[in-house]
């Protein structure tokens, strides 16, 4: 081989990608701050109530969205893939707790008093928990079937395989719900107890605002379920499982780990989180339908990447995060209310930039060369 | 103890087992010994239950294993040190020791463990809190083979544990091995140090293209001419 | 007029035998011929999956009950053939040219959506298929000059004007704010009317769009009850108007007059407001709510299908329309030939469809315009009073 | 009996009793009879019934089928007959029950359609075979029956003397084909491939003016379709860039030439041709622009920041801030479409030309930059990212660089889709429309061409294909994608890698001379 | 001794609080094969990382025919003409092995995708020197026949060929090699050290090798340093090395690079109580 001295090479470092990124980002920023002046300084046109009042609603919107997320991130974390039908297994969820009201509505007795009472408002609390039981184990079983039949087969597969895989499901279950349950979008019937429409009236700053009770059981719901199953996955040993698993399946069996039962076990858990999130979906917003899940899923996938996919803190964070961001980002910047997903996502790839792997960063290693 | 009988494997078209039969007595040390891509791993692995057997069995203290799923398996004594080592890499060093007493539920024996595994890889205690894919390839290795130990296994799989180890470690490795071997444990060793690994070995095998074409005494092996050419080099 | 996507079929091939009837050799499109034992085929296209599927197949089972309701024809009967456009331009252009390929097929009530009307309508002009569509209402569908493409929905601007209007003038209301779901339909109809309440001197607080069924409008009425309108104004349908309804008792906007259009009109916006609901407004085409007719063809699609019409869609009683008024018209051009086949003009049904005079089904009365604009009356309004609607002009 | 051999044949009749009982759910049992009696020459209008006869057959069928993959391949015939029994009794069992609920609605005359929307009393009757309270036993007979049926079939079929008619069979046409190609004359061999593609030319140009405007429709959204795989294979198969937002640079492409030639909003009437240029030239524009700012990123960030962008264009086209620009939901009307040589060339046929040729030159291009520097550094940047970077890749121009070619060639595609409709508009560029393209690659292979051909026909032309059945395309679709994923996870048709080394070596033979002879050319 | 190729000067790499690799100098003259041992965990491959490109060292310098090229980016310092290979073998896996050289020889290619899609003459003549070039360097690592193999397909061994192959593509004036026996048998270990003799007499290429095996090692470096917790503890010839005891104590063991007495002994005594 001719190796005779090569002439030197000269170099010259490029710094234009990553100037371009900061010079995007501070031109995305520096917008940003003059619309946050102007809707605050120049117009303020709005009182303290109202964004009082977009707070709530964001936080509830943000709750439903990081139990969603979650599920996105378990899987993820566990399988790297993007499980694109976990949208449907919430709309599954939706559609049970419907049932559940349905039935505890159809149920009629005359009461003690002598009126003629459904069962949902005689027992409010009794039928919204069976609502949110029955959501959260229906979900649940179609979460373990999904990975069973649609996923585990790929599970040697590149990783593009399970997402189309996933993308097929998505559809299926999308379209069986409509073949069964007919397009209709159908109400959901709450239990009197907490009608939609219906609040606590607090005054704020001098004006009157009403706290839905939806929201409330919404909210406060979303971070119960959140923390028992971050304390679980820190302190029981599936928690441990999972991250064995995440990292490396068959040297996880070589430790004694059941690789496929955790795996459905985490598919069960993502279930049941995305089965509660769409029984208050259907309870705060009143709408099921098939395609109920289909937004809400990409919302909390979003919601998961922001946090730092694989990170349970940062996909309740993310989740949070982005209903805020949709309830108060059009108003704070003054901008369309039309335009909140763009505003959402333009804030994810802001976020994405100074911080690559999500706020809260990815549990996942890069390995060393 | 552990009885192999007829064994074969395939990896999609190729047939990396044909017919392996090999067995191992309670507290031996039995070596395997081969060329590169002879088999040797795929074998462990079978063993482990990550592979499928398409005809054959495993037999392990009287009872058919094969096919079983790899945690039950483990659960019943049988763990595998693999190669390359496979540790968690985002896992600390601590916690990848943890995980490899999955199996054991005792948190005082967890504990004696860890600091046995300390004493006897004090480079690994120093490490306790680094994330085990930053260790140097030779930590790793350590690592693994401490994880492998966690459980008590009542035999031991070991897929070259010497690799990529400094010369003072590779004698300490196979020192360990021994020790080990002493205080009751069977060991299947795999590796391409065939000279030491014959040293400390009760019994080996030499496997070629996924078949054992010699099998004996680890002194007979070692004085073997076919060995000594092949694997021992000519020295 | 742009250039035809699809070679102009040429004039179907009429074999020169005495049988075949004169009016076929005379016209411009040639005739559509049924054997014995065939049906005429009635088109539509619709989204029957995807998010919007519900407006598909309510379409499709009111056609169906409209075929099933007509009277066979010389013996041939009719067959309502729908297909998934899936709303979109790809959709519309792939069930156009398979319509076109269909011998049988005569007319299309459809399509529902604008996009997939659009990218449709050249493909049925090149060969002669009359269009009736219950809902597209796009106003440029009817501005392009062509022949065959017909609706029986309001135009934008007769209701948007008149909502105004009445406003304005009727309930006396001065400052507004106009919200729309974000689609052709209630967009469109939004803009007109945000235009026309400010040429009566009106002050439009808000114009806002939000993202249909996406259920949660609370943060949007909120930014706008800070601007205290006395009404809204909303174009879209009733799924989303139900959830405004509700929402706005909690946003602040509790004394609000919520003000809806047609597509809000129906028993399916009470039972999602239920109290909430009172007081508000929705617009119907000027008809009287409840004929026999409609009385009738209510209980049957409820008997058919289960569920109620309106339900699914508010179109319901229009697409019922479209195929009624294109299957009366057929029976008006049709020929039995001489060798017992049915032939069908093409060009001759196409006009006669553009023809409709003061035809009256059971969702109004319509004329159709020279341009294909068949709705050319106003709208009536109503107000939702003890859970009913109670026209108020 | 044996455990082993009950459990799994329970199992499975009840797995298949459960489809059977959704399959009834959604009615989709009248829709097969339907079909099968439109296989046996029935005229049936829409709408209405199929006759109870075709109901009964595909019952038979069903049943068949369970038994036929009940029996396990390797049982003995008593064994597989069993296996069929017990499978057939419990699927009959279980539908019997089901049956019995079934029944009970059609005597109290429940009507159920306010929630389960396709269980219409006349399709219950069908399916009860209108026999009332003894539907259920006869069920459960007929599915015995069939059952046993299909395993007799299997056992029939399978055996050792069939096998060997079948082995027989192939070797014979294997001899016989081998024997073909020893005769094949010299001349074929070395003209073969030329006038495969003469004939293939021919057909190319004949067909679209025969077959009709619906055929050139659909082989023309192929086609459309085939141009979008090839861009985002670029993308995701040679570089390696998990994109999920490709409709974005579709919608330049289609946006472009929209607003540059058709009468509203602008009226600029550029004309096809450059606006098309335009087209593709915005769509890499719009590619730079997301590009540069997320090229850092990796796999599944890249992903949702992609699938994000996508969905802000969409957005934007539509929304009220520019409508006054892009027509807002409405979309765009009219779009003029291109003329050659003066002439307008914009009939059905002549765009199915267009987008055949268009598609070929798209596969040459495609085919040369694999097989370049270029190529080979995307699918090393795709293997193992540093790696690549640490032998000399520059990996930020290289990722750019496959960003905006599979842009540009979704700006084609999309330019072209615009003028065909004359129409577009934002439901054009959804989301679906992203992971349609990504499934064509998928299904078909990933850096393969004959399969995102099959992949664009199986996505695309499937669908119209299966407009036959009507509101149930969608359910088979997503089914499909499923099952196609895990019986083929490689694709219908799986890349392979070029033999270089043997061709070479060929090359070398070819030409007589070792060494030099034959690489300078 | 003629010009250092490279120069190594007070370079120190921390993680959190540990110091990898800690001030080593080292300065390695052309065509020389100069060794790198230490015990594991020492910093060898660290070293090898900051020369190469992956990390950017906290303190020093490394120079390159006196160039400074600590943080340049890999691409930049393959393109100076510094290749490596890996102690995990990490080829293009489901490339074959054509391709894994060819993509080796990027830096030295320059037609872009503009000549590509036109095929232009100059990339015509290219394409086919460069396939050219791979299958000569294929026959040169020994892999000929495998060519059209997948990287993954290949046996072990092979594979660390391949790997060299790929870094040789690149027509470096240095090569790093990372353990490049580990895994092989005591034959093949044989071959392979001849192999990298070879380069160096037949190519003129400069090496800097990392190996456990003290055979190796010893039979084929000019100059070796020793590394033990990032620290350079010692330097010289293979002789001087050996004798040294701080390095018997730190790395090498009583015995030496030779086999110790003690597993001889043990030999006896197995053969005894058998
Ligand atoms: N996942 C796999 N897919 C396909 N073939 C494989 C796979 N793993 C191993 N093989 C092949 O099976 C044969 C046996 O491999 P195995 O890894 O068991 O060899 P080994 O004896 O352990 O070799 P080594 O000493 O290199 O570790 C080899 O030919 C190898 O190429
Ligand atoms: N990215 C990192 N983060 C933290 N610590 C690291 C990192 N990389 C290496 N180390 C630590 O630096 C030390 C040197 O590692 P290095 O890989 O250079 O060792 P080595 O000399 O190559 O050893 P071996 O011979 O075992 O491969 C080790 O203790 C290792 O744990
Ligand atoms: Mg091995
Ligand atoms: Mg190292």
């Amino acid at each position: 081989m001719e190796n005779e001295i090569r002439p030197p090479r000269r170099y010259k470092r490029s710094k234009l990608p990553k100037l371009v990124r900061w010079i995007f980002g501070l031109i995305v920023l520096s917008y940003f701050f003059w619309r946050l002046y102007t809707v605050f300084i120049v117009q303020n046109e709005y009182t303290p109530d109202i964004w009082v009042r977009l707070l709530i609603s964001g936080l509830v919107i943000g709750g439903v969205y990081s139990l969603i997320a979650i599920g996105y991130t378990l899987v993820y974390g566990i399988l790297r893939m993007i499980n694109f039908a976990h949208g449907e297994v919430m709309m599954i969820g939706t559609f049970a707790g419907y049932f559940v009201f349905e039935a505890t509505n159809a149920i009629r007795f005359t009461s003690s008093t002598g009126e003629i009472t459904s069962l949902s408002n005689a027992q409010p609390f009794l039928s919204i928990l069976l609502a949110f039981i029955v959501g959260m184990t229906v979900a649940a079983t179609f979460g373990f079937l999904l990975e069973k039949i649609a996923y585990r087969p790929l599970r040697k597969a590149p990783r593009l395989i399970p997402l189309i895989s996933a993308i097929g499901a998505s559809i299926f279950l999308q379209n069986l719900a409509q073949l069964l349950f007919s397009p209709l979008v159908r109400d959901y019937k709450n239990p009197d107890l907490i009608a939609r429409g219906q609040g606590w009236a607090i005054t704020v700053a001098g004006a009157r605002l009403t706290i839905p009770y939806t929201g409330v059981l919404t909210f406060s719901l979303s971070i119960i379920l959140m923390f028992a199953l971050y304390t679980m996955v820190r302190k029981s040993k599936l928690g441990k499982s999972m991250r064995a698993v995440a990292a490396d399946k068959s040297t996880a069996a070589l430790m004694g780990i059941d690789v496929n039962g955790v795996i459905s076990q985490t598919f069960i858990i993502s279930g049941m989180l995305a089965g509660a999130a769409g029984v208050m979906w259907g309870l705060h917003n009143g709408l099921v339908y098939y395609y109920v899940g289909f937004m809400p899923g990409i919302k909390a996938f979003t919601s998961a990447v922001l946090g730092g996919i694989g990170n349970i803190p940062g996909a309740m964070l993310g989740g949070m995060l982005l209903g805020l961001i949709e309830s108060i980002g059009p108003t704070a910047l003054g901008i369309s209310y039309q335009l909140k997903d763009v505003l959402a996502f333009v804030i994810l790839i802001i976020i994405l930039i100074f911080r690559p792997s999500g706020i809260l960063g990815e549990v996942l290693s890069e390995e060393k060369v | 103890m552990l009885k192999v009988t007829d064994l074969n494997v395939h990896y999609g078209a190729i047939h990396a087992l044909q017919g392996v039969s090999f067995n191992l007595q309670e507290g031996e040390i039995v070596t395997l010994i081969g060329a590169n891509g002879a088999g040797k791993s795929t074998l462990l692995n079978t063993i482990s239950g990550l592979l499928p057997a398409v005809k054959g069995k495993v037999d392990y203290l009287d009872e058919d294993i094969t096919n079983l799923e790899p945690q039950k398996i483990v659960r019943k004594g049988i763990v595998q040190v693999p190669e390359g080592r496979k540790i968690f890499a985002a896992m600390t060093v601590m916690e990848n020791l943890e995980m490899g007493a999955f199996t054991v539920t005792d948190k005082k024996l967890i504990a004696d463990k860890v600091e046995e595994m300390f004493a006897k890889f004090p480079i690994l205690g120093k490490r306790s809190k680094q994330l085990g894919g930053t260790l140097s390839g030779g930590e790793q290795q350590m690592l693994a083979i401490a994880r492998g130990l966690m459980a008590s296994p009542k035999l031991l799989l070991l897929d070259e544990p010497s690799m990529g180890l400094s010369p003072v470690l590779v004698e300490q490795i196979f020192d360990t091995i021994q020790s080990i071997n002493n205080s009751g444990t069977s060991v299947i060793l795999v590796e391409q140090n065939a000279q030491m690994a014959l040293v400390i070995a009760h019994r080996a095998y030499v496997l070629e293209t996924g078949k054992i074409v010699l099998e004996g005494d680890a002194q007979e092996v070692l004085q073997n001419p076919m060995v000594i050419e092949a694997y021992l080099g000519v020295t | 007029a742009p250039a035809a996507v699809n070679t102009p079929a040429p004039a179907e091939v009429v074999p020169e035998t005495d049988k075949v009837p004169a009016e076929c050799a005379a016209d411009r499109y040639g005739c559509a011929k049924i054997e014995p034992g065939q049906t005429i085929k009635i088109g539509m296209g619709s989204p029957m999956t995807g998010g919007d599927a519900s407006f598909g197949i309510d379409a499709e089972q009111s056609g169906k009950i409209a075929v099933a309701d007509a009277e066979p024809l010389h013996g041939f009967s009719f067959e309502l053939v729908a297909e998934d456009d899936q709303g979109a331009a790809e959709g519309g252009a792939a069930v156009a040219n398979k319509f076109v390929a269909d011998q049988t097929l005569v007319g299309v009530a459809g399509h529902l959506f604008s996009g997939a009307t659009a990218a449709a309508m050249p493909i049925y002009e090149a060969k002669g298929i009359p269009m009736l569509s219950p809902s597209a209402t796009n106003p440029t569908l009817t501005q392009k000059g062509s022949a065959v493409f017909n609706r029986v929905p309001f135009t934008d601007a007769a209701q948007g004007k008149a909502a105004a209007t009445f406003i304005y003038e009727e309930l006396g209301f001065r400052k507004i704010a106009v919200m729309h779901d974000g689609e052709d339909y209630g967009k469109g109809l939004a803009e007109i009317v945000k235009v026309e309440f400010e040429a009566l001197g009106g002050e439009v607080v808000e114009f806002v769009g939000i993202t249909s069924k996406e259920a949660d409008y609370t943060p949007v009425l909120t930014t706008i009850a800070a601007k205290s309108p006395e009404l809204i104004y909303f174009g879209g349908y009733t799924q989303d108007a139900g959830v405004l309804a509700n929402q706005m008792k909690t946003t602040g906007l509790e004394n609000a007059v919520f003000f809806g259009c047609d597509g809000t009109f129906g028993t399916d916006f009470l039972n999602r407001a239920g109290a909430n609901g009172e007081g508000s407004y929705h617009a119907t085409p000027r008809t009287p709510p409840q004929t026999p007719e409609k009385t009738a063809f209510d209980e049957a699609y409820k008997a058919a299908y289960g569920v109620g019409p309106g339900e699914l869609s508010p179109f319901t009683w229009n697409s019922y329309d479209c195929t009624t008024a294109l299957i009366e018209k057929v029976g008006d051009v049709a020929v039995l030939g001489a060798d017992g086949a049915l032939y069908i003009p093409r060009g001759a049904l196409v006009d006669a469809v553009r023809g409709l005079n003061n035809w009256t089904g059971i969702s109004g009365t319509y004329t159709c315009a020279p341009v294909g604009d068949c709705n050319i009356q106003g709208p009536q309004f109503h107000i939702v009073k003890n859970g009913a609607f109670v026209p108020v002009n | 009996m044996n455990k082993n051999l009950v459990s799994p044949s329970l199992k499975r009749g009840l797995t298949f009793g459960i489809v059977m009982i959704i399959f009834v759910l959604i009615d989709l049992d009248v829709m097969v009879a339907t079909m099968l009696s439109k296989l046996f020459g029935a005229n049936v209008i829409r709408g209405s019934l199929p006759d109870v006869r075709f109901m009964v057959l595909f019952l038979i069928l069903f049943g068949m089928f369970v038994g036929w993959s009940t029996s396990s391949d390797d049982a003995k015939p008593t064994t597989k007959l069993f296996q069929a029994l017990v499978a057939g009794l419990t699927l009959g069992v279980v539908l019997g029950l089901f049956d019995l609920i079934l029944n009970q609605l059609i005597v109290t005359g429940t009507d159920v359609r306010k929630y389960l929307a396709a269980l219409a009393p006349e399709s219950i009757r069908l399916f009860l075979f209108d026999q009332g309270a003894i539907s259920p036993l006869l069920h459960l007979g007929l599915f015995t029956v069939a059952s046993l049926l299909g395993s007799l079939m299997k056992i029939l079929l399978k055996s050792e003397s069939a096998s060997r008619f079948f082995k027989g069979v192939k070797s014979g046409y294997q001899g016989l084909k081998a024997k073909a190609q020893a005769n094949t004359p010299n001349w074929v061999k070395k003209y073969g491939k030329f006038l495969l593609f003469l004939l293939i030319g021919l057909l190319a140009f004949f067909l679209p003016r025969i077959w009709g405007s619906y055929n050139n429709y659909v082989v023309g959204l192929v086609g459309l379709y085939v141009i979008l795989g090839i861009g985002l294979n670029i993308i995701v198969g040679l570089s390696g860039q998990l994109m999920l937002g490709f409709a974005a640079f579709f919608a330049m492409g289609a946006y472009s030439v929209a607003l540059l030639n058709a009468p509203l909003p602008h009226g600029i009437m550029l004309g096809f041709w450059p606006s098309l240029l335009i087209g593709i030239l915005m769509a890499v524009v719009a590619a730079v622009l997301l590009g540069l700012p997320v090229m850092g990123m990796r796999g599944d960030y890249l992903a949702i920041v992609t699938l994000g962008f996508g969905e802000i264009i969409r957005i934007l086209l539509k929304s009220d801030l520019l409508t006054s620009f892009t027509g807002g939901p409405r979309g765009i009307q009219d779009i003029r479409g291109p003329t050659l040589f003066g002439q307008p060339f914009s009939s059905d046929i002549d765009y199915t030309y267009i987008i055949l040729v268009v598609m070929v030159l798209s596969i040459i291009i495609y085919k040369r930059l694999e097989r370049s520097r270029t190529g080979r550094a995307w699918l090393a940047v795709k293997e193992d990212t540093k790696v690549a970077q640490a032998t000399g890749v520059n990996i930020m121009t290289n990722k750019l660089l496959a960003l905006c070619l599979g842009a540009a060639f979704a700006g084609l595609a999309g330019g072209i889709f615009a003028a065909r409709n004359q129409f577009t508009g934002p439901n054009d560029h959804q989301l679906m429309v992203s992971m349609n393209i990504l499934s064509i690659l998928i299904v078909g292979g990933v850096n393969s061409i004959p399969g995102i051909i099959l992949g664009a026909f199986t996505l695309k032309g499937l669908p119209e294909i299966l407009r036959e059945i009507e509101n149930y395309r969608l359910l088979v679709f997503g089914g499909l994608l499923v099952v196609m994923m895990i019986s083929r996870p490689e694709g219908l048709w799986p890349a392979t890698r070029p033999n270089i080394e043997k061709d070479e070596g060929n090359k070398l033979k070819e030409d007589g001379a070792p060494g030099e002879g034959g690489l300078n050319d | 001794m003629t010009d250092p190729i490279i120069q190594v000067k007070n370079v120190s790499k921390i993680f959190g609080g540990l110091t990898a690799v800690n001030q080593v100098d080292i300065e390695v003259p052309e065509k020389y094969i100069y060794s790198i041992i230490g015990p594991n965990g020492a910093g060898k491959t660290t070293l090898f990382n900051c020369i190469s490109g992956f990390y950017f060292p906290e303190k020093g310098e490394i120079l390159f025919y006196g160039d400074p090229i600590q943080g340049l980016s890999t691409n930049l310092v393959a393109w100076l003409g510094i290749s490596r290979t890996y102690q995990n073998i990490r080829l293009f896996s489901n490339l074959t092995a054509v391709e894994n050289i060819l993509i080796g020889l990027h830096p030295n290619l320059k037609t872009n995708w503009v000549d590509a899609i036109i095929h232009t003459k100059r990339f015509r003549k290219e394409e086919g020197g460069s396939v050219k070039e791979a299958l000569r360097l294929l026959d040169y690592v020994g892999l000929k026949g495998y060519g059209d193999f997948l990287a993954k397909n290949l046996p072990y061994g092979l594979q660390r060929r391949l790997e060299i192959g790929r870094a040789l593509a690149n027509q470096p004036k240095l090569l790093l090699l990372d353990e490049p026996t580990a895994g092989m048998n005591m034959n093949e270990t044989a071959e392979a050290t001849h192999f990298i003799k070879r380069l160096r007499d037949e190519l003129g290429i400069t090496i800097i090798l990392i190996e456990h095996d003290m055979k190796v090692v010893m039979g084929i470096s000019d100059r070796i340093s020793v590394l033990d917790y990032g620290t350079k503890i010692a330097e010289g010839n293979a002789a001087e090395i050996q004798a040294n005891p701080r390095v018997i104590e730190a790395y090498l063991g009583p015995g030496g690079a030779a086999l110790s007495e003690k597993y001889k002994k043990q030999r006896l005594s197995y053969a005894k109580s058998n």
